[in-house]
């Protein structure tokens, strides 16, 4: 195979091509500073952005980080600062694919707004942070790809200067950032000072080493330290309590870039929960150490996420707000695959897995829409929406096609990893997560159904116009819906993907 | 690949549906729903089946494709027809046919995009009864609740939004429900199946059963998950107390809908019921609940035709009729004997026809005046005599005449049930079950007597004419198909029992 | 003569508790910037203290990428600030509830 | 003669194809499906004529012609698999009853032309349909060989009926009438049902007929003291027969079912004479007659049917003498003579029974025709009180419509008296040994003198005296079509009685009890089935006063005596030029019988007064318990939604303290399950 040639670094080329976009991007904005031409921008942005895609599937289906025969085996860089595995890769996919559909998106939602450059570019090293926080197997190429992935993020929620609510949500954004970032920071402080190392693997060794001898002086302080940075991955996937930036962010951002921050900021906040917690604590001799599972950790706030996002996205007024909320409610899914690997089996986080990249879709269609409607100016409320159906039938059968995904409805391709995630549970021997799953689907369906019924049942309260059919913005909509149904029919592969993937880290 | 095709051409036709522009999207539909009707029938005429599908039975049309590999079971496609399902899927597509064309008339805004919906859901209908392994059967299943909720959602009365949200998330919880049983109790069996496939997970319960699961001993979580999956269908049968959604969903739901709604979406209910609970388990899982379930199916009975005779308008008698109706199946299911079981089935069927020809003739006399509600309106056989005629064939249909294929279903389980030795005071049951046929008698021909006959006069003061021909051959196809029946129920009765025997004797492992 | 290394937890707990305290009182933005800088220190005293303890100088390291990565934060801290001083006049954290429930 | 029953099927099919022609084609057709139904009706009568004739010549036709259903299912009894079938059955009984429904349809279908057509009706189609679709269902129910078709046919009899007798459903009356005819008899027919299901449960067949019928494994299983369904063989055949009795009490007007039939002459007077008089009403009877060999079985149905008989005899005849309505006082008539038939056949008297039902068929046809005849010359006024002196100017009219009269008012020797006769002199000499059966026929017996009362009431009022309105003065002119149906009818109400001449037979020995030796199977039948084999099973010790020539001359006297004095009494009152009304001088009494014993008000508030509240106050449960709960889960959803949203109160102040204070919570969680405080 060609890639037998390649030198080991190649193996990161999803993520630096996408760092190297950020870079272009700066170049074309030094050429033609204050340049407008939204062709170029997003044009490279979004080619970027799917190359990447492309090499990330590519390394994908030719076995890069897969162990085995066929396999070319986990790649380690730069003294295992970094690794490329087959989880690597699927987040990475995960990344690209949202920023492609973001970029995309962006053509149209960012017409005539200033700074387009800085925007597109900011996306793009976004991107490059996440993708980093993929393949990142280091305390410290974890918190560096995180603020890689933050600061940009910060700025991005903030970049309607002249939009209260977006500064709103930027500030709010910010705040919390820091402070998680604090509480993250310190809780690696604790690790190091626990173990002495930041890199995974050594850290797993030493834990064992120490379970092994006298168990050491400093389970409290470790324990303490894992559970602050429990904080900081909590606050990247806006779990309960960390979540509280989340619906104020989403609701003031620019709609593209809460698809963003929602879709692939949170996949990047799974993928390093599930490493570091697979790699660095192995589940028994951290067990042994601190006195408590750290799994419990998980469960209450898997429990409490999708409880809390679930409920307080019912009875919301705002489109883009329910949404927050009900990402706030699939971190709480999604966690699932954290508070399973109890049983010590990789199925569960397969599924998790599975989920984000589900979720990658769907997630990021349904905010997409929002950007629609909002580039339509229909305004922001369930009740602005009503009756788009009428004039926009396609962009609003794809709505319901999120919609529908994300409450688990079959036939789309939510229903399957919603399933997955459900077996998961019951499997791993969590009954009352798998119960609250159930009962928050149920209660969600009404919500979600609420946004259907407004576009497709609900008469118009004032009369509109014919409204326009931004190419974009369509193109991604569209995309993402077919994505969320073929992923129904096509959803074998993702399923081995995601379980090789997650064998691999488990193991 | 003849099942393929029908699903293949519903859901193919319903995206150029979608697309097409309004005028032509009713004439289109019909056009692209006489290809699964015409397939169906021809697969009935060529159906070589025999014995049941879950239970060892020689398949029809049978075909089977891997899908998905999770944990330790596998999904797949996995499709087939029994004497149960064939005879539900020709039901389906001819009444989805003659469904859409009874929409021409009262449809007429976003045509494209309702018709585009009936196709749709008529794919997903028929996916429901050919489905032979639990995921793609549940994907179906639910799947038929979107395109429902949209059609009374959009197209629906003015309470519709109240009443399609309550259908949508009633009816889900209820799925979940028995989602979540069903996937507990094929945990529970752990290595005794390997995957979804119905007919293997039958196997397996009928051969000892789940061993227990979370310290739950395995006839214990047989008999939960009996009971859940019960709750569960029994939502969507609907069963008295889980009935409520029904009226009003009805009552909102436009005409073909309706028609639909209670012609299949119900019989989804029985036939799960039938398949699940009444197939799959072992009979000394079921015993303990013969007698709770006899007296839901009595109460169902009486209590739903009580209500239907407090009712003034026309589609929420037809729709607590419904409920009394699916009460007898109930009945059927759990006298376990054939023509019990083979009753309900048949009643399936007939039920279907005949609620489709009531929720149509409703229709055509609502076209006219704009109101459904007895005491708006009387001697509407003044002036729409055809449509009334029908109306009143129907109405005749539903109180079980004989040589109308109500009263073969209601007879077969009347019959069935009352020597049934597996259920206790069966006789006494199925006397007091009986007393229905004499109030559904009271509440239609109290209907009749306001509406339809008397000096002709009507509140909403519309000029009401006889009904265009396309509106009322439909109902004529219905009419022929219920006499049909009635006449020879051997048609599919034989076909029927056939399917049903291996149940039974399963039953008696 | 050595200071016992929980000395310096300690005092970097301390730091961190003073941090919060600063962070859930203050209403001011740029304050609440300040706070968040002391408990980032705190991680850094943790962290200097224990690459000596354990005789590695990975905590050392790190905590020079920390105290960049801080400064950039601050950075797009500011700049936040500054459009929220332009939209609300104010840079009072609580100030900005256009959003809630 | 044999494969003259190759044509049976035709015998109902014809009507069938009448029906429908007159429903797709009426309206295009000369007389709006007249032709078509007088043709059908026609052959019928000729093959059912034939059909007696090939009885006659001594043989039977049993046979199923098509399997409506089969299955497995064990019967209480132990007969594996079933068979639900069509199949003909013509015995002596079957063909006798064929050629009196076939007889009396083509009689009314001619008649129609004068009295429908005639009048500038509208919906004839739907009138002729009507009637051809009648006469296929009372056909097919009359040579059903199994208590299932039977059922079939019973029902959608009563379908037919319902229609017909809605027939002007412009009217607000006609449609309620019908919807109550349906319901009343529907009400039995539940319980007709519930017999059928429980027998074919219980023997595995429900063929009437042979060694396979349910009769002969009653039988079986009573001789072997079978336990069925947790009762003794005896009583469980009791059961069943008195369920399958609950529709026979339905469909013949029985006391406490009879309240549809007055109601029902909401219908034209055709389809009074068709289905409310001669044959429809005779179904009940008919079945009873049919399965005779069951009630045999059980000395407890009998009893009750020979009651209900007897009560309703006298019942119905004590509200027919208040009638003013011509055609209620012959309603109420007909379920009184009904009454007798059950009379009879309840203490065993078959051919009584079966002789009574014959003659009542022709005199009551006959009466509700010449009523008919007598409402087209009296401008389609009913009022009896308006009539008058119609003697002369209608003398066909008169004179048949008087031979009817005297049959049924039982006046020898018109044809009633001896059937009636039969009837009396059978209960009498049971009577003397039981007295319940005693009760019975004192009832009946009384009620022969308001027969005669009632009966000559209405033919002084009809017909003599003064006209006492313009319509009477100047009747309307009447055809052929109605004369010709008039006096074949007119003819048979005389001379039918000739067909069984029991008393003669016992006074004389001469031999004229044809009927008798005809039901016996003397000419032709099926074993089992015959009067001989009936008289075997139900054992009914019976009496004599003195020699059984002076029983038979003590209940005949009797009976002629009150007919007479009934006779009699309407003479004196009413055979006068300018009858006044009595009613007054009856006081309460008069009251009560005139609101028809307040019967009509207990079954109205039995549905609405009782059953209607009720199903509503099961609605408005369903809507606010039931419902309510559904809604309240919703409600409360929501409202913990409304609670949960609003921890984010838009301070961000607040959430980094919620964020440290959720934060500590699990702190101290995690914190105490490991131990770290220690």
């Amino acid at each position: 195979m060609v890639l037998v040639e390649l030198p080991e670094w190649a193996a990161l080329a999803p993520m630096l091509l996408l760092a190297g976009t950020a870079l272009a991007l700066f170049v074309i904005d030094s050429i033609s500073p204050r340049s407008t031409n939204r062709t170029i921008l997003a044009g490279t942005a979004t080619a970027g952005s799917l190359a990447a895609l492309a090499v990330a599937v590519w390394f994908t289906a030719a076995g890069v980080g897969a162990p085995g025969m066929d396999g070319f085996g986990v790649i380690e860089l730069f003294d295992g600062q970094l690794i490329v595995d087959q989880m690597a890769l699927y987040f990475m996919i995960v990344v690209a694919v949202v920023t492609a559909l973001v970029s995309v998106a962006s053509y149209d939602y960012m017409e005539g707004h200033a700074y387009q450059a800085e925007y597109y570019s900011l996306v793009m090293l976004a991107a490059t942070g996440m993708a980093t926080m993929a393949a990142a197997n280091s305390l410290v190429t974890i918190f560096i790809a995180l603020e890689l992935a933050s600061l940009p993020s910060y700025a991005l929620v903030s970049i309607l200067k002249d939009n209260r609510g977006s500064v709103e949500a930027g500030l709010k954004y910010f705040l919390v950032g820091a402070l998680s970032s604090a509480i993250f920071v310190y809780g690696i402080s604790l690790v190091y000072g626990a173990t002495g190392f930041l890199q995974l693997d050594a850290i797993a060794v030493e834990l064992e080493a120490l379970a092994a001898g006298d168990g050491g002086d400093f389970g409290g302080l470790l324990g303490l330290g894992i559970l602050m940075l429990i904080g900081g991955f909590a606050f990247k996937t806006a779990s309960v309590p960390f979540h509280f930036w989340a619906p104020e962010a989403y609701e003031g951002a620019p709609a593209p870039i809460s698809a963003f921050l929602s879709s692939a900021s949170k996949a990047a906040g799974f993928v390093i929960a599930f490493r570091v917690f697979t790699t660095a604590f192995p589940l028994d001799v951290t067990t042994e150490l601190i006195g408590v599972d750290w799994t419990v950790a998980f469960v209450i706030l898997a429990v409490v996420t999708m409880t809390v996002g679930n409920f307080a996205a019912a009875t919301q007024d705002n489109v883009k707000r329910m949404l927050a909320y009900s990402s706030i409610g699939h971190a709480g899914y999604a966690l699932i695959g954290l508070a399973g690997l109890g049983a010590g089996s990789e199925t569960v986080m397969g599924a998790a897995m599975m989920h984000l990249l589900v979720y990658g879709f769907m997630n990021t269609g349904a905010f997409l829409f929002v950007g629609l409607a909002e580039h339509w100016g229909v305004g922001r409320t369930f009740e602005d929406y009503n009756g788009l159906a009428k004039q926009a039938p396609i962009a609003c059968a794809a709505l319901a096609v999120f919609m529908f995904s994300l409450a688990g409805i079959p036939p789309f391709g939510g229903f399957f990893s919603k399933y997955f995630l459900f077996t998961g549970a019951i499997e791993a021997g969590l009954l009352v997560v798998a119960a609250a799953l159930v009962v928050n689907s149920a209660l969600s369906l009404y919500y979600y159904a609420r946004l259907v019924k407004a576009v497709w049942i609900d008469d118009p309260v004032v009369e509109r116009d014919s409204l326009s059919q931004p190419t974009g913005l369509y193109a991604a909509i569209v995309f993402a819906a077919v994505m969320t149904v073929v992923l129904l029919p096509g959803f074998g592969p993702v399923v081995d993907t995601a379980l090789d993937a997650a064998a691999v880290v488990v193991a | 690949m003849m099942i393929e095709a029908l699903i293949g051409v519903a859901l193919i036709g319903a995206l150029v549906t979608f697309l097409a522009p309004n005028r032509i999207a009713g004439k289109l539909a019909f056009a692209i729903s006489l290809i699964p009707a015409a397939l169906s029938l021809w697969m009935f005429a060529t159906f070589d089946g025999s014995g049941n599908a879950l239970l060892g039975g020689e398949l029809a049309f049978e075909s089977q494709a891997e899908w998905i590999q999770f944990g330790a079971y596998a999904i797949s496609w996995f499709v087939g027809l029994d004497g149960i399902s064939l005879p539900l899927v020709v039901l389906t597509t001819i009444l989805v046919s003659l469904a859409i064309v009874s929409s021409w008339t009262p449809i007429d805004d976003r045509e494209s995009q309702f018709y585009g919906l009936v196709l749709f859901i008529e794919a997903n209908l028929i996916g429901v009864f050919v489905a032979l392994d639990f995921f793609l059967w549940f994907i179906f299943w639910e799947a038929v609740l979107i395109p429902m909720y949209l059609l009374i959602g959009i197209w629906g009365g003015p309470r519709r939004k109240y009443a399609a949200i309550k259908f949508f998330v009633y009816t889900n919880v209820a799925s979940l429900l028995m989602f979540g049983a069903f996937i507990a109790l094929v945990f529970g069996l752990g290595d005794a199946v390997t995957s979804f496939a119905l007919p293997e997970i039958t196997a397996a319960m009928l051969d000892g059963g789940p061993d227990g699961f979370f310290g739950v001993g395995g006839t214990t979580l047989m008999s939960a998950v009996f009971v859940a999956m019960f709750i569960g269908f029994a939502v969507k049968v609907p069963v008295v107390p889980f009935h409520t959604w029904l009226p009003d969903a009805h009552v909102e739901a436009p005409t073909p809908a309706s028609v639909l709604l209670a012609g299949i979406l119900l019989k989804m209910g029985t036939y799960a019921l039938l398949r699940f609970n009444f197939t799959m388990f072992p009979t000394d899982v079921i015993e303990p609940f013969v007698v709770p379930i006899a007296v839901i199916a009595v109460i169902s009975v009486i209590y739903g035709a009580m209500l239907a005779l407090a009712q003034t308008d026309l589609k929420r008698i037809v729709a607590y009729s419904s409920v009394s109706s699916m009460g007898y199946v109930i009945l059927g299911l759990i006298a376990f004997t054939q023509f019990g079981v083979g009753g309900a089935t048949f009643q399936m069927v007939s039920h279907g026809l005949i609620s489709g020809l009531m929720f149509m003739a409703v229709g055509v006399i609502y076209n006219a005046t704009h109101t459904r509600m007895v005491t708006d309106m009387s001697g509407m056989a003044d002036r729409m005599p055809v449509a009334v005629g029908i109306l009143i064939a129907g109405a005749f249909g539903y109180m079980g005449l004989p040589l109308m294929s109500g009263f073969a279903a209601e007879y077969f389980i009347f019959f069935g049930a009352f020597g049934s030795e597996f259920l206790e005071y069966a006789p006494i049951f199925t006397a007091l079950a009986m007393f229905g046929i004499v109030v559904v008698a009271g509440y239609l021909l109290f209907a009749m007597q306001r509406a339809v006959f008397g000096p002709y006069n009507l509140e909403t003061d519309y000029d009401v004419r006889r009904a265009p021909l396309h509106d009322v051959a439909p109902m004529f196809v219905l009419l022929g198909l219920i006499i049909a029946l009635g006449v020879a129920p051997d048609l599919i009765f034989e076909m029927i029992t056939d399917a049903v025997d291996p149940i039974l004797e399963g039953g008696e492992l | 003569m050595t200071v016992a290394i929980e000395y310096y937890v300690l005092l970097s707990m301390a730091l961190f508790c003073i941090g919060l305290f600063g962070i859930l009182t203050r209403r001011n933005a740029l304050m609440f910037l300040m706070s968040v800088e002391l408990m980032l220190n705190a991680a850094n005293i943790n962290l200097i203290a224990f690459a000596f303890y354990h005789g590695n100088l990975t905590g050392q390291v790190f905590g020079l990428f920390v105290m960049a990565l801080a400064a950039a934060e601050v950075a797009v801290g500011l700049g936040i600030i500054l459009v929220l001083y332009r939209n609300f006049r104010d840079v009072d954290v609580t100030v900005p509830t256009t959003m809630r429930w | 003669m044999e494969g003259v029953f190759n044509y049976a099927p035709a015998i109902a099919v014809f009507p069938l194809v009448a029906f429908v022609v007159a429903l797709a084609f009426g309206n295009y057709l000369p007389k709006k499906g007249a032709i078509p139904g007088i043709i059908a009706t026609g052959g019928s009568l000729l093959l059912s004529a034939l059909m007696l004739a090939a009885v006659a010549s001594g043989e039977v036709y049993h046979e199923t012609l098509y399997e409506w259903a089969i299955g497995d299912a064990t019967s209480a009894t132990d007969v594996t698999g079933i068979e639900f079938t069509f199949g003909i059955l013509i015995d002596p009984l079957a063909a006798l009853m064929l050629v009196i429904v076939s007889l009396v349809a083509f009689l009314v279908h001619v008649f129609s032309l004068g009295y429908m057509n005639a009048e500038g009706e509208t919906g004839l189609p739907r009138y002729y349909a009507g009637l051809g679709l009648f006469t296929f269902s009372m056909l097919a129910f009359v040579y059903a060989d199994n208590l299932l078709m039977a059922f079939m046919f019973f029902e959608l009899v009563g379908l037919c009926s319902f229609l017909l007798i809605g027939f002007w459903f412009r009217t607000k009356s006609a449609p309620s009438a019908a919807k109550k005819a349906f319901l009343v008899t529907r009400f039995g027919d539940y319980f007709f049902l519930v017999g059928v299901v429980a027998i074919a449960a219980t023997f595995g067949t429900l063929q009437f007929a042979g060694d396979d019928s349910f009769v002969a494994a009653a039988q079986t299983a009573i001789d072997d003291g079978t336990t069925l369904f947790g009762f003794d063989a005896q009583t469980w055949v009791t059961i069943t027969g008195l369920l399958v009795l609950g529709g026979v009490l339905g469909k013949s007007a029985q006391f406490p079912f009879h309240t549809w039939l007055p109601d029902a002459m909401e219908g034209p007077t055709t389809v009074s004479a068709l289905i409310h008089a001669a044959t429809m009403v005779a179904a009940g009877v008919y079945l009873v007659a049919r399965m005779f060999g069951y009630y045999a079985l059980s000395p407890t149905a009998l009893a009750i049917i020979a009651f209900v008989g007897g009560f309703t005899a006298l019942f119905a005849a004590t509200m027919g003498v208040v009638k003013d309505d011509i055609k209620q006082v012959l309603a109420y008539s007909t379920i009184s003579q009904y009454g007798y038939m059950m009379l009879g056949l309840g203490v065993g008297g078959y051919v009584a029974g079966v002789f009574h039902l014959m003659n009542h068929a022709f005199f009551k046809a006959l009466l509700f025709l010449g009523a008919g005849s007598v409402i087209v010359l009296m401008h389609h006024e009913q009022d009896m009180w308006k009539m008058g002196g119609l003697k002369e100017k209608a003398p066909v009219t008169y004179w048949t419509f008087l031979a009817g009269a005297l049959a049924l008012a039982g006046i020898i020797p018109f044809s009633g008296f001896w059937s009636k006769d039969e009837i009396l002199y059978d209960a009498f000499i049971v009577g003397l040994e039981e007295p319940i059966i005693l009760a019975a026929y004192a009832m009946g017996l009384v009620a022969v003198f308001f027969t005669g009362f009632y009966t000559f009431r209405m033919v002084f009022l009809t017909f003599h005296g003064e006209p006492r309105s313009d319509a009477a003065e100047d009747p309307h002119p009447i055809g052929w079509s109605i004369k010709a149906p008039l006096i074949v009818l007119g003819v048979l109400a005389v001379v039918a009685g000739a067909a069984n001449l029991a008393p003669v037979y016992k006074l004389t020995g001469l031999e004229f009890t044809f009927l008798e030796s005809w039901l016996d199977g003397e000419y032709g039948a099926i074993e089992g089935v015959t009067y001989g084999a009936y008289a075997e099973l139900a054992h009914y010790d019976s009496g004599f006063i003195g020699t059984e020539e002076t029983t038979v001359l003590i209940a005949a006297g009797l009976s002629l005596l009150l007919a007479f004095s009934g006779a009699g009494a309407a003479w004196k009152l009413y055979n006068v030029p300018e009858p006044v009304v009595y009613r007054d001088r009856l006081g309460r009494i008069g009251d009560v019988v005139e609101a028809n014993y307040y019967q009509d008000e207990y079954q109205v508030w039995l549905a609405e007064g009782l059953t209607l509240p009720l199903s509503r106050a099961a609605d408005r449960f369903d809507q606010t318990a039931i419902d309510g709960a559904v809604d309240g889960v919703s409600t409360a959803s929501l409202f913990g939604s409304d609670r949960m949203k609003r921890l984010q109160t838009g301070i961000v102040t607040n959430y980094a303290a919620l964020i440290v204070t959720g934060f500590i919570v699990l702190l101290l969680v995690l914190g105490y399950a490991g131990g770290w405080f220690i």
